[in-house]
């Protein structure tokens, strides 16, 4: 029995020895606690929150400023709140919008719902417009996603407020890092190409597009490849004649992948 | 005469217990820890009971002087001094140990926190474990241009961190002396030479407030360098960071 | 007579034993075929099995973990689990061994060996059904506590965990013959069909910790299911995933190991509680056997360890640095004074049992020197990479980096600490083994003088390798330095091992070895074994699963319970110590039971005459 | 000390074993190392 006990007391001590040392000998650091999902954000989001979603959106992943800026290549947007209303009476509206937030939501997946005129595509009459639609391609914003842009538009424009902060948590994928962390894959029809990026905003191709930039429906037979490499990674570098410079996005090279830049340079080379 | 077995161990202890002050603080001027120091005698202590106690004589000589203590009654007056002053000496451990003091609490700050697998940076979200220098393929490629961007990377280093890194990347800036904690010293082989690049990027971008919450505190003055300066001035000094020291970013491919 | 008969022994035994390989290969194998048979077989059931039989990885949310009458579900979970690995790994490992002991014993023709051997397998037998009333237990807590959890975890494995059952079935027949039957089979052919029953137990058991381990590092490492987690119907790919072969390969080391020291306990146990001489001669005998089992595969587990880490850092760069820099680096400080307690206290055995024997006079001088640099390399092995520093000492040093003790903190050189380490291991070893013999070759001075030039060697390569490699080269010799610096630790025991038994052979013995003779300090050396063992076990099953941080089955499913933060190392030591107490109380119970079968009481005028 | 007996087999031996180990770590090394176990 004594030595039954004397045992017991050994491995007791044995095991609090290294108890001790566990909690006494080091130092005892707090692991950080698991991250907070992305989604479970939205439940929990004030409507402030959900606002200055809606900014980082319009500033960021939805590329709204590209066009939607002081340079004019696209409505501005300051009192849109405003313009809404009186749109929604217009004759020329073919939407279903009975509401401003229903508006704002059409024209951002639907944009040739209405078209303000003289930013319509070219040769369509103001009846289409050059905007792509932003829950599809290369935005792809998610429903929660385009409401948060609709509160922020609402807000910025000094309108009152009606979006509702989706609780349909399944509804909102992410916040966007899912597109950096699984990059789209490559395109290989330059007509494509020119959609996803939406060239033809400013460009026009063939009687249809833009007149921000210079047209290039023909633009192979003046332009050689490396110009027009030069014009979408630089495109400072030459200003063509009647352009103004700052028009087009710098960071063109860095959003299509090498392959792509390679594939509408044959393209554009070979409009002549 | 032979020393006494128990005499033995003491010494033994003392020796070495001394020996590693006298070694580090004295000689290679480098204090030991104490904590370290009270663990190391733990093992030292056990390693000096094992020899002396593998066998029977070893063991009966190194107690017989304890037993004798408690049990012989020629040793009356030694046990009394002994059985007094043990329980004082234990008493006045306990009092120095409880004592307020004036000392900071100890920090322990966790020098190389886990990297979360992405950060946000300059705006971007970066899948940290995948994030590789741009310019570090150029070392083979165009040994050249890489000499020029080590050099532009020297010149950012020498107008933002020697001030407190050191011109020697040392860690012993102007500053230095200033700071807790103190600069990291890139010449050391744990610092710079066991991480990737992309760890150093994090830690450069972000700075002490992007330490996570495990290296708490974060009272690191490191500043926020994604603030001041451009993305690639960042990996051209992480380059010369790496050249200057001779070590080589750990990395898992082959030369 | 002679003739054909031992022939035809030998062939029929050859038959049995080969089939019992058969089955062996059939059960690894077979896997593969099996579940895509299955697969094949339920996708023409219906039509609609690869899209709509499956679905995806159910997102929880807090509300989905049952609140069982204030029991905290995760500490449940995390005891019983433990509780019933520990049962496990020694009920696996011990049919290992006795079957290596029985072969001896056959060999040998000592009884004393398969007497042993009985002895060991009688232990395991009780331990065989609390592992099965634990494993019953953890299903029962996985349920209750993390329906979602299980159920998502049996669709995948289904079919695995039905064969999971049906194995336990044969492990329990194999293993109620193989233990009642042995006094029935016993001599000649009867032997070897004992011996096969061994070989299929053992294969059984191996087979059912490989399913098991299939499960978990699925949760580490998925496969078989897309991002979203729905599972492609391949349940091969499932078990076959990434860190499945490195956890198989660490756990079947770990737990010989492991089952060593647990019975080196046993034996110590009995030792002390011994009456009589050659009760403990006998149970000395015993202990240093299975203390020799319990080191022989203590040695390789190092390596083990370091390949297991290495393929996480290959699987998840995240999930390595999680493992070694971030909070968990102080875990592997605590690891060290573990691993360092079984080096010293294994030693301390070996010298201890130097005085079984006559001759060990002529040894015991260089233990000392032993003592030293086992120590020495001991403290570099733990000294941490971060220092706790007071302000005074991080003023004086003027940094948190120690020039002298900074360098200690890193990989190359607690390799190297550990390499030292194991060859001096080794070297007690070889003394011990010495201790009672004396050789008669006539070139004994010029063997030993190579004997010492072996060693010098390899340690001079080990330490070269560590500095050179670990300190003037690029990251990548670092860690791949440790490859030849285990290769030497390998090539120096074995070097040593043969030529040890050449300037040996023929030897004189100094005297009759005494067993018995051996102080009680050792026996509880022996405990020091298996309890560090035991609770370094629950330590590194802690950081295996925490490094899973808040996910169930990484990247996949998600853990939403309010226990999915990691806890701090003074919480995970603390459950693993409440683990390890009542394993040990479940464990003294366990060697009672083994005795009491052999009591006998002779109540007077119970029974009619 | 006995330099026949002891000294000579001493010094022989560790020069065969140090070139031996030599010769491993630097087959090794150049095979690079970690691929030999670790990779796929």
């Amino acid at each position: 029995m004594r030595q039954f006990l004397t045992v017991v007391v050994f491995t007791l001590l044995t095991i609090g020895f290294f108890a001790g040392y566990s909690n006494f000998g080091i130092p005892q650091i707090e692991p950080a606690p698991p991250p907070k999902e992305e989604k479970l954000d939205l439940g929990s989001m004030t409507m402030d929150g959900f606002i200055a979603l809606g900014e980082r959106l319009f500033n960021g992943k939805g590329t709204c400023t590209l066009c939607h800026n002081a340079l004019g290549r696209a409505p501005e947007l300051a009192t849109v709140g405003e313009v809404a209303a009186g749109r929604l009476k217009d004759p020329r509206y073919e939407g279903e919008a009975g509401t401003v937030e229903e508006y704002l939501t059409e024209s951002l997946i639907d944009p040739s719902a209405f078209v303000v005129i003289g930013f319509g595509k070219k040769g369509t009459n103001d009846t289409e417009s050059p905007m792509p639609n932003v829950a599809s391609g290369g935005i792809g914003m998610s429903v929660a996603e385009v409401a948060a842009v609709v509160a922020y538009l609402q807000d910025s424009s000094g309108a009152e407020v009606t979006v509702e902060i989706p609780q349909d948590i399944g509804a909102q994928e992410d916040d966007g890092e899912e597109d950096e962390s699984e990059p789209r894959e490559a395109i290989g029809d330059p007509k494509e190409l020119m959609a996803l990026f939406t060239c033809d905003a400013c460009h026009m191709i063939g009687g249809e597009g833009g007149e921000v930039g210079p047209d290039l429906t023909q633009i192979g037979a003046s332009r050689d490849r490396d110009y027009l490499r030069r014009a979408i990674l630089d495109p400072n570098a030459d200003i063509a004649e009647g352009f103004e410079e700052d028009m087009m996005p710098e960071d063109m090279g860095e959003a299509m992948y090498v392959a792509e830049l390679e594939i509408l340079l044959d393209y554009l080379a070979g409009l002549k | 005469m032979r020393i006494p077995k128990l005499l033995q161990a003491v010494l033994v202890l003392a020796g070495v217990y001394f020996g590693f002050i006298v070694v580090f603080d004295v000689i290679l001027d480098a204090v030991i820890p104490s904590s370290l120091l009270v663990m190391y005698m733990f093992f030292v202590t056990a390693g000096v009971f094992m020899v002396f106690t593998y066998d029977e004589e070893g063991t009966r000589e190194l107690v017989a002087p304890i037993k004798a203590l408690v049990e012989d009654p020629s040793k009356r007056v030694w046990r009394n001094i002994v059985f007094v002053i043990v329980p004082l000496a234990a008493g006045a451990g306990t009092y120095v140990q409880m004592q307020p003091s004036f000392e900071a609490p100890l920090e322990l700050r966790t020098i190389h926190p886990a990297p979360p697998s992405t950060a946000k940076i300059y705006g971007k979200r970066v899948n940290l474990l995948k994030l590789e220098n741009p310019f570090r393929k150029l070392e083979k490629e165009d040994p050249e241009q890489f000499r020029e961007l080590v050099e532009e990377g020297a010149a950012v280093y020498i107008e933002n961190c020697q001030y407190c890194h050191g011109d020697k990347l040392d860690g012993n800036g102007p500053y230095a002396a200033g700071l807790n904690p103190t600069p990291l010293n890139f010449q050391d082989v744990g610092t710079i030479a066991q991480l990737q690049e992309s760890y150093l990027f994090w830690r450069i971008a972000t700075g002490g407030p992007g330490l996570p919450k495990e290296a708490a505190p974060w009272i690191s003055s490191m500043p926020v360098w994604q603030n001041f300066l451009k993305e690639d001035e960042i990996w051209k000094t992480i380059l010369f960071l790496y050249d200057y020291t001779g070590h080589s970013p750990r990395s898992w491919g082959h030369e | 007579m002679n003739g054909p008969r031992p022939i035809l022994k030998t062939g029929l035994a050859l038959t049995i034993l080969g089939l019992g390989l058969a089955v062996v290969a059939l059960v690894l194998t077979g896997f593969g075929q099996f579940s895509a048979f299955a697969a094949e077989h339920a996708g023409a059931a219906g039509e609609a099995a690869a899209a709509g039989l499956y679905g995806p990885a159910p997102k929880l949310t807090a509300a989905d973990y049952p609140a069982i009458a204030g029991v905290n579900g995760r500490i449940v979970v995390w005891i019983v689990a433990q509780l019933h690995l520990w049962f496990a790994a020694f009920v696996l490992a011990v049919p290992i061994f006795v079957f290596i002991i029985e072969v001896i014993g056959m060999r040998t023709r000592d009884k004393r060996y398969d007497d042993m051997a009985y002895e060991f397998i009688k232990v395991s037998i009780t331990a065989y059904s609390l592992t099965a009333v634990l494993g019953g237990f953890l299903v029962f807590a996985l349920i209750l506590f993390y329906p979602h959890l299980f159920t998502y975890l049996s669709t995948i494995f289904s079919e695995s965990m039905f064969y999971y059952a049906l194995l336990f079935f044969a492990e329990s027949a194999a293993l109620y013959i193989y233990y009642y039957g042995w006094h029935w089979l016993q001599g000649g052919f009867k032997k070897w069909v004992h011996l096969t029953l061994g070989l299929v137990l053992n294969a059984v058991g191996t087979t059912l910790m490989l399913l098991a381990n299939a499960w978990l590092t699925f949760m580490m490492s998925p496969a078989g299911v897309d991002a979203a987690g729905v599972f492609g119907g391949d349940a091969w790919a499932a078990i076959h995933n990434f860190l499945w072969n490195p956890i198989n390969i660490h756990r079947f080391v770990a737990n010989i190991a492991y089952g060593g020291s647990i019975v080196g306990a046993y034996a110590a146990f009995k030792f002390l509680t011994a009456t009589g001489r050659q009760e403990r001669a006998h149970y000395d005998w015993m202990g240093y056997n299975a203390n020799f089992i319990a080191i022989c595969a203590l040695l390789p587990l190092p390596f083990a360890g370091y390949y297991l880490a290495a393929e996480i850092y290959a699987y998840s760069q995240q999930m390595g640095i999680t493992l070694m820099g971030g909070i968990f680096a102080w875990l592997f400080i605590i690891q060290a004074v573990l691993i360092g307690t079984l080096f010293l206290s294994a030693n301390y055995y070996l010298w201890c049992g130097m005085g079984r024997s006559d001759g060990a006079k002529r040894y015991t001088k260089y233990i000392k020197y032993i003592a030293i640099v086992l120590v020495g390399a001991f403290l570099v092995w733990f000294t941490p990479h971060t220092l706790v520093l007071t302000n005074e000492e991080l003023k004086a040093l003027g940094g948190p980096h120690h020039k002298i003790l900074g360098p200690l903190g890193i990989m190359p050189a607690k390799n190297t600490a550990v390499n030292v380490m194991i060859i001096f291991t080794a070297i007690s070893f070889m003394f011990y083994r010495r201790a009672n013999k004396i050789a008669t070759v006539p070139w004994v001075k010029a063997g030993n003088a190579i004997q010492v030039a072996l060693y010098t060697a390899g340690i001079a390569n080990i330490v070269f390798l560590g500095i050179y490699h670990g300190y003037f080269t690029n990251t990548v010799y670092k860690v791949a330095a440790s490859i030849p610096q285990v290769l030497t630790t390998l090539v120096v025991i074995a070097g040593s091992i043969t030529l040890d038994s050449f300037i040996y052979r023929g030897s004189k013995e100094v005297g009759s070895l005494q067993w018995g003779r051996i102080p009680e300090r050792a026996q509880y050396a022996l405990f020091l074994l298996a309890v560090a063992f035991t609770w370094l076990m629950g330590l590194m099953g802690y950081i295996r699963s925490g490094i899973r941080q808040h996910w169930h089955v990484v990247d996949i499913m998600r853990d939403a319970s309010p226990d999915a933060f990691t806890p701090t190392l003074g919480y995970a030591a603390n459950v693993v110590s409440v683990a390890a107490i009542i394993f040990m109380a479940m464990v003294i119970f366990v060697f009672w039971i083994a005795q009491v079968s052999s009591n006998k009481t002779l109540p007077a005028g119970y029974w009619k005459e | 000390m006995d330099t026949k007996g002891y000294v000579r087999p001493f010094a022989a031996a560790l020069v065969v074993f140090v070139a031996a180990f030599l010769l491993l770590d630097t087959l090794i090394m150049n095979m690079q190392g970690l691929s030999l176990i670790f990779d796929k």
